[in-house]
């Protein structure tokens, strides 16, 4: 598949050539950037770091209707399937993230809201140039050009992108604009690379997670949980902003004699989650609950799928409200182990 | 707006007072608008003002909440709570860009049936200047 | 408890036509049947007939159900029947629900479609809630066996004795030095002319003598707290400066007193004068004397010549400055309020000159001037000394502050017309030459033998013209009135030796403090208010407290007696049964979840709830607790608990909630 | 003058006393010029406290966060005191907490750290959005000093406080058990220019305002949990039953969440600006808080926070409180 060049003044042109579909994109909405439907006059926002909230929400809505039904009744109606579209500026590392939650979502019983919407949708990458002081995404076997979980990859080349079909999805998607598209010169594909290694090099942290999934739950008493959680406000900031965070959970919510059934982001770190309906919770403070947000990313994710649940994408570091630093705690369980 | 638009309001009345002064207006057949829909409570300290929150936000267009006049509490002070209480949320939720003319207070006595009557009307009148609730109801295609 | 799936059944009453008239029944009712865990959805003419709540009876047992909606009238009306046919039909009678369809609803709108939309409305919110209903359970208190009168007129002695005739402790507390109240002051009685004194002082002397009353006279309740059979009640017992027990009511103290004949007397409406230690009236009961303090010179300044008179010659020692208010406490099981009334103050209307001419009285003074135990013994004179003379010409102004909107009385004081025409009657009788006018509106003689003394009146010679007078004034010396007599459209300028203001009555100054101790409500014409105008016209919104004579409203003496047996009545039903049932509808903490922040505490009217503590897995943390004999059920706890920890039973948020959403969703 | 020496040795002390837990100070966080709240048990642990320009964080909302987990039979609770490091917004919050019983003054020490202003992160890691080591600050002649990787920087007040700080009437702590430096100089004067602006808006253009701040609300709770008021076992706001507002997220139950949460806050908000620094998607959440705040004192001359003896606003009344909106 051979890369093309989409000048930055036809962005208006492309977006209008890919016709009629959903067109994800980041959009400003007044300080935050984050993925939103574009609207017909609406141009994507392509000039960031990185979004806060991640592109997740749009295979995996912060709230999602499974089914309606009348009080006291039986039927029951379900929403309609939703239509192909696509995601565009998405960075690597959150592309990665999606692949890596794909196989939670196709696990014991294949998740049809989930898996529609990724097989539905077209995933178009930015490659991620200028990395933020907390990204780490190298140190967890991703780059800032990854692309892992990416159905095409775009790079800033100042006045354009080169945009880079992966799949045959991307191929199709560009097919569609091709009128507004050029060929790529090789100069571009090499600057392109160059950029990229550039990049690559800038990520200024890291941690050498050698070691951490197999022995982390021997860490299980340890002190640094505690030290690590005592400031912890328990609020849902580095899960509800994580990539990777894919907890739900499942609410009836009733007007009047109507309800419906939904489902919606749950966050381990509210008192709430795994509170049984005894009272008892086996993960009572927030030691607990930081201990398994850790746990369940660098070692029973890995159990269970083979890989680490998280890319590095340094959101968690960047708003956590008490600089719980998820780097800082690594190092603590490095230096423990 | 469409022009058939009809207000939908909910009150909130006090057993002693406001909702006996309703009573009152029925049993003198006073005739008024049908747009008012009552929710009976003890007291209008019983009041929480987010049910006024609520109301708006499932379908009110307006909300009424009416107690005894200052000093005539049948539980001597429940209305004065009622009245800072509500001061409060009034402010908030014109602040927050809410119509002041949804949210409405009012002391009607047990002998005020006719006064039901103006303050049932001006009510509605009021929400009906001021058109559909939009601000944060919910909604249903969301669904 | 009753945990199953709700099955509710909900009846739409016609109410003959009430309802029916303007609201679709059958629309309502089906639709009923159409919501969720309705199972059975009747009409019926009368729900709350016989047949009409057996229908409920039945279905209860025969279909199950655990829930019941009535929509009918208000459940101020029949909410208590409906739980009393709940309870018969083996439910917990608070599983009952009302739906208000007739006052707010059919009664109120005229359009068949509104109202019939209206009546879907409230039922399905009455559905939603029906549902969340919970089984209370109603709780029994020990009633304190006394009853507490306040006012010590008519009223008061005559539910008194009813009371303590039945055998239960009454105490009566009465403002002023004396029981008696505006009775006393009065000289005859209309219609049937008995002496006000003969009738009332017998009552006067059984109230102070008998067993089970205890007089607390020149006393004012100071407070009052608790609830329903228990009251406690704390009363201030004002400073007499006089040794009740040493003072025979000899009277040579009053006598003595350097200030003799120079205070108005409040008995004798200012016309007669009285000492600063007096006792009000030859009959007042007790016949002890009291210092009026604010005239009394040795009180106001300190000195009285060398040594005050009434200490010089009261051989007794009974007189006693040093003494201090002192404050009794009791309990007791109901209350009855018999503060009666003020009479309208006449200056309020200067066009009738009241304030400007001497000769210009009202009813209530010539009351005391027409008594024989008045100042002129029942001798018509005005003027004194030499300027002393008989009036001759006299009018009457009827509906002086009353009927009247600008002086905010819109009420008919009742006894105006009657207290006039035996008025007139007794000086056509003192003074057979005069001629008494009467200036009126309407003439309204109501009661048993108003209408035929009222003839009687006429037949004697006094004249009745229709007419407001707009003025009174003087020319020449001599009083003149001017009207329109509206009968003949003819305007009148009437020459006459004394006007007489037939004066209305008014709610008392001091109302204010009683609705505050006794948490009462007042009704439009600023009197109390009663719990129901018809069917509970003695009782109040606040149980245990009941409403005699006038302090509910203006009446004569047959009515005034008859409420306060009435009253009397009502007490001692409550008195005879030794228990009353607390409020079921109280609040209720979660003491998992309260934070013990103490709003509630502070905001609670009753002090019904207090900060406890409780083991929380080993922790010692405090959390509200309701005392629920005090809790009245009011919920202001509930809005003001931020974590909806504290909720009242039966208007829980959990079912207040879905009402609302109801309300706004279903269209 | 803020004085670390003496910060130190006071905080080496009082945490070595007998009847104290812990205390709760702050220190250098991992990165730029993030800070962390310091937890320390032992005197060692001191001379990582630091008092500085960069410590936003309210600290007394950590005295009603603890869990109280189960205790064995047998076991006492422990009932010593935290030691608290407040600056004068802080302060306020600890009394409020006394107000509402939400702390025990004999289960708290409170030391109190007189401030001249803290910064606004946001502010200032958009000015310098590259700073991985951590950046020293400090107060100066009026002035912030940052200890920047490329030297020292200083920056008036009006360009990097945050807004709090700007209008802060109470800088000194308003209740401490001890104060570790003098007093400083008030310089704040509230006039509530952003909350007059918008209220000078009419009904469609504050609700267009608002609907575009929260619409962006995730829900994540961080304004609600930061809060030193919020401290309730079970939030109403997310009980399910009753259902006060639904979990969904979307504008109508965000709003109703905001609303209800304000609401909460009347007469209690200490203006801290806690909840506005941490969200993650730059709610002014502050502009509710102060527009009842300023409500508040004009209707019925309350402020909360001042003296622990006072009645809650929303426990009391006056019966003649404010009634002109009343039909």
């Amino acid at each position: 598949m051979d890369s093309m060049i989409l000048s930055k003044e036809k962005m208006k042109d492309f977006v209008a050539a890919l016709g009629q579909q959903k067109l994800y994109a980041p959009q400003k909405e007044g300080e935050t950037l984050r993925f939103s439907l574009l609207g017909e006059e609406d141009v994507p926002e392509l000039d960031f770091s990185n979004t806060t909230v991640p592109p997740k929400d749009v295979v995996f809505p912060q709230t999602e209707t499974l089914y309606q039904y009348e009080l006291g009744g039986t039927d029951m109606k379900e929403p309609e399937g939703g239509e192909e579209g696509a995601v565009m500026g998405i960075r690597p590392c959150d592309a990665r993230a999606m692949s890596i939650v794909d196989s939670l979502f196709s696990w014991d019983v294949d998740d049809p809201y989930y898996l529609e919407r990724r097989s539905g949708n077209t995933f178009i990458g930015l490659a991620c140039l200028e990395p933020c002081v907390n990204c780490f995404c190298t140190s967890l076997g991703g780059a800032p050009a990854s692309t892992e979980g990416l159905d095409a990859l775009m790079t800033d080349l100042e006045d354009k992108y080169l945009v880079k079909p992966l799949t045959e999805k991307g191929e199709k998607l560009f097919q569609k604009a091709a009128d507004v598209l050029e060929k790529a010169t090789e100069e571009d594909v090499a600057s392109a690379e160059k950029l990229h290694e550039e990049a690559a090099a800038k990520v200024a942290r890291n941690v050498d997670t050698q070691g951490i999934p197999e022995k982390l739950p021997e860490l299980w008493e340890a002190d640094l949980w505690k030290d690590v959680s005592n400031s912890c406000l328990g609020c849902g900031i580095c899960t509800y902003l994580c990539p990777t965070c894919h907890c739900f959970d499942i609410q009836d919510e009733v007007e009047g004699f109507e309800g419906r059934r939904c489902r919606m982001w749950d966050s381990c770190m509210f008192g709430e989650y795994t509170l049984h309906a005894s009272g008892h919770n086996p993960r009572p403070s927030r030691r607990e609950r930081t201990r398994n947000r850790i746990n369940h990313k660098y070692s029973y994710y890995v159990d269970k799928f083979g890989t680490i649940a998280c890319v590095g994408c340094g959101r968690c570091i960047d708003f956590c409200p008490v600089n719980i630093d998820i780097l800082n705690i690594l190092t603590q369980v490095k230096e423990a182990l | 707006m469409s022009e058939q638009y009809e207000p939908n309001i909910v009150a909130f009345l006090c057993n002693w007072c406001s909702y006996a002064g309703a009573d009152l207006a029925g049993t003198s057949r006073v005739h008024y608008t049908s747009n008012l829909n009552v929710i009976r409570v003890m007291c209008s300290g019983r009041v929480n003002p987010l049910f006024a929150v609520n109301a708006l936000q499932q379908g009110a267009d307006g909300v009424l909440v009416s107690g005894c006049h200052p000093g005539d509490c049948h539980y001597m002070e429940g209305n004065y709570y009622a009245r800072r209480r509500f001061a409060l949320m009034r402010e908030l939720l014109e602040f927050i860009g809410v119509e002041p003319e949804r949210f409405n207070m009012s002391w009607v006595s047990a002998s005020e049936g006719a006064k039901w009557k103006d303050v049932v009307e001006e009510v509605v009148e009021k929400a009906r200047k001021v058109g559909p609730f939009d601000q944060f109801r919910r909604n249903k295609i969301n669904w | 408890m009753n945990n199953n799936k709700p099955k509710i059944g909900v009846y739409v009453c016609h109410c003959g036509v009430n309802i029916a008239k303007t609201v679709d029944i059958e629309a309502v009712r089906s639709y009923a049947e159409s919501l969720p865990y309705v199972k059975v959805a009747r009409n019926y003419s009368y729900m709350c007939s016989d047949p009409g709540q057996l229908l409920i009876k039945e279905d209860i047992a025969e279909e199950g159900l655990n829930r019941i909606v009535v929509a009918s009238c208000s459940p101020r009306m029949h909410e208590l029947t409906f739980r009393k046919t709940l309870a018969e039909g083996g439910l917990n009678p608070y599983y009952l629900e009302m739906a208000n369809i007739r006052e707010q609803c059919s009664w109120v709108h005229e359009d068949s479609e509104e109202a019939t939309s209206k009546a879907r409305k409230l039922v399905a919110a009455a559905v939603a809630k029906a549902r969340l209903l919970e089984p209370l359970e109603e709780k029994e208190v020990e009633v304190e066996p006394a009853t507490l009168i306040i006012g010590g007129g008519i009223a008061g002695i005559q539910a008194a004795l009813d009371i303590a005739g039945a055998g239960f402790k009454v105490y009566v507390v009465e403002k002023t030095p004396s029981v008696g109240g505006k009775m006393s002051q009065l000289d005859k009685t209309f219609p049937t002319l008995d002496c006000s004194a003969c009738i009332l002082t017998p009552k006067m002397v059984d109230v102070a003598s008998h067993p089970n009353i205890e007089l607390l006279t020149y006393s004012q309740v100071e407070d009052v707290q608790g609830y329903v059979g228990n009251f406690e009640v704390k009363v201030r017992k004002k400073a007499r400066y006089v040794d009740i027990d040493k003072c025979t009511g000899c009277g040579i103290c009053a006598q003595e007193c350097r200030l003799a004949g120079r205070i108005p007397s409040e008995y004798e409406a200012g016309i007669g004068k009285r000492g600063a230690i007096y006792l009000p009236f030859p009959q007042a009961v007790p016949a002890k004397f009291t210092i009026d303090p604010e005239s009394c010179l040795y009180l106001t300044r300190g000195k009285c010549g060398k040594e005050p008179k009434c200490v010089e010659h009261c051989s007794l020692g009974a007189i006693d400055f040093e003494q201090q208010d002192e404050f009794v406490e009791f309990k007791v099981g109901a209350i009855i309020v018999a503060t009666g009334y003020d009479v309208f103050d006449a200056s309020r209307k200067p066009e009738y000159g009241y304030q400007d001419y001497d000769n210009v009285l009202t009813s209530l003074e010539l009351e005391r001037l027409v008594s024989a135990s008045g100042p002129t013994g029942g001798e018509i004179v005005l003027g004194k000394g030499e300027e002393a003379f008989v009036p001759k010409e006299v009018a009457f102004i009827q509906c002086v502050g009353s009927r009247d909107a600008s002086c905010g009385n819109e009420y008919c004081s009742r006894v105006c017309c009657m207290y006039t025409a035996k008025l007139a009657h007794l000086i056509k009788e003192k003074v057979p030459d005069s001629n008494v006018r009467v200036y009126y509106m309407d003439v309204r003689a109501f009661g048993k033998g108003f209408e035929e003394f009222y003839d009687r009146v006429r037949r004697e010679g006094v004249r009745y013209i229709r007419g407001n007078p707009s003025e009174v004034f003087k020319r020449d010396g001599k009083l003149v009135v001017k009207a329109e007599d509206t009968l003949t459209a003819k305007p009148l300028e009437d020459e006459v030796d004394m006007v007489v203001l037939s004066v209305g009555l008014e709610p008392r100054k001091d109302t204010r403090e009683i609705i505050d101790l006794l948490r009462l409500s007042q009704s439009s014409d600023r009197f109390y208010l009663e719990a129901h105008p018809k069917l509970a016209p003695v009782d109040t919104a606040t149980d245990g407290v009941y409403l005699a004579g006038c302090a509910q409203g203006p009446k004569d003496i047959p009515d005034t007696v008859a409420q306060a047996k009435g009253a009397a009545s009502s007490a001692l039903i409550l008195l005879a049964s030794g228990k009353v049932n607390i409020q079921a509808q109280i609040s209720v903490v979660n003491e998992a979840t309260c934070r013990g922040c103490g709003y509630c505490v502070e905001i609670c009217p009753y002090g019904a709830i207090e900060m406890g503590e409780v083991n929380r897995f080993g922790h010692i943390v405090s959390v509200a607790k309701v005392n629920e004999a005090l809790c009245k059920g009011c919920g202001a706890c509930v809005a003001g608990c931020f974590s909806g920890s504290i909720q009242q039973k039966s208007f829980k948020d959990r079912q207040i909630l879905p009402q609302i959403a109801v309300l706004g969703v279903v269209k | 003058m803020v004085d670390l020496e003496k910060l130190r040795n006071a905080a080496k002390e009082i945490v070595s006393q007998d009847d104290v837990k812990y205390l709760i100070g702050w220190r250098d966080g991992t990165f730029g010029f993030r800070i962390s709240p310091h937890f320390m048990e032992s005197p060692e642990e001191a001379d990582k406290l630091i008092f500085s320009p960069l410590c936003t964080n309210n600290l007394a909302t950590y005295l009603t966060m603890a869990e109280k987990l189960p205790i064995p039979r047998g076991e006492e609770p422990d009932r010593r005191k935290v030691a608290v490091m407040v600056k004068g917004c802080d302060s306020r919050a600890v009394v409020q907490q006394l107000v509402e019983q939400g702390t025990n003054r004999e289960e708290v020490y409170i030391i109190g750290c007189p401030c001249e202003g803290v910064v606004d992160i946001k502010k200032i890691e958009k000015k310098f959005p590259d700073v991985l080591e951590s950046v020293e600050a400090r107060w100066e002649n009026g002035q912030i000093v940052l200890k920047l990787p490329g030297g020292e920087q200083s920056f008036p007040r009006e360009e990097v406080l945050a807004q709090k700080c700007l209008t802060c009437r109470y800088p000194n702590p308003v209740l401490a058990d001890t104060v570790l430096w003098d007093e400083v100089e008030v310089l704040g004067v509230e006039e509530y220019e952003d909350v007059k602006e918008l209220e000078g808006m009419d009904s469609k253009e504050r609700w267009a305002y608002w609907q575009d701040k929260i619409s962006n609300c995730i829900r994540c709770y961080s304004c609600r949990n930061v809060c030193p008021m919020c401290y309730c076992e079970d939030c109403v706001l997310e009980r399910l039953n009753p259902t006060w507002m639904f979990r969904s997220v979307n504008v109508a139950e965000n709003t109703a969440y905001q609303l209800a949460r304000a609401f909460h806050l009347a007469g209690r908000c200490i203006e801290c600006g806690e909840c506005e620094r941490v969200c993650p998607v730059d709610i002014p959440l502050m502009k509710l808080n102060r527009k009842l705040y300023k409500e508040v004192q004009e209707d019925f001359q309350f402020e909360p926070g001042l003296d622990p003896e006072s009645k809650p606003l929303q426990a009391s009344y006056r019966p003649d409180d404010k009634e002109d909106f009343i039909l």
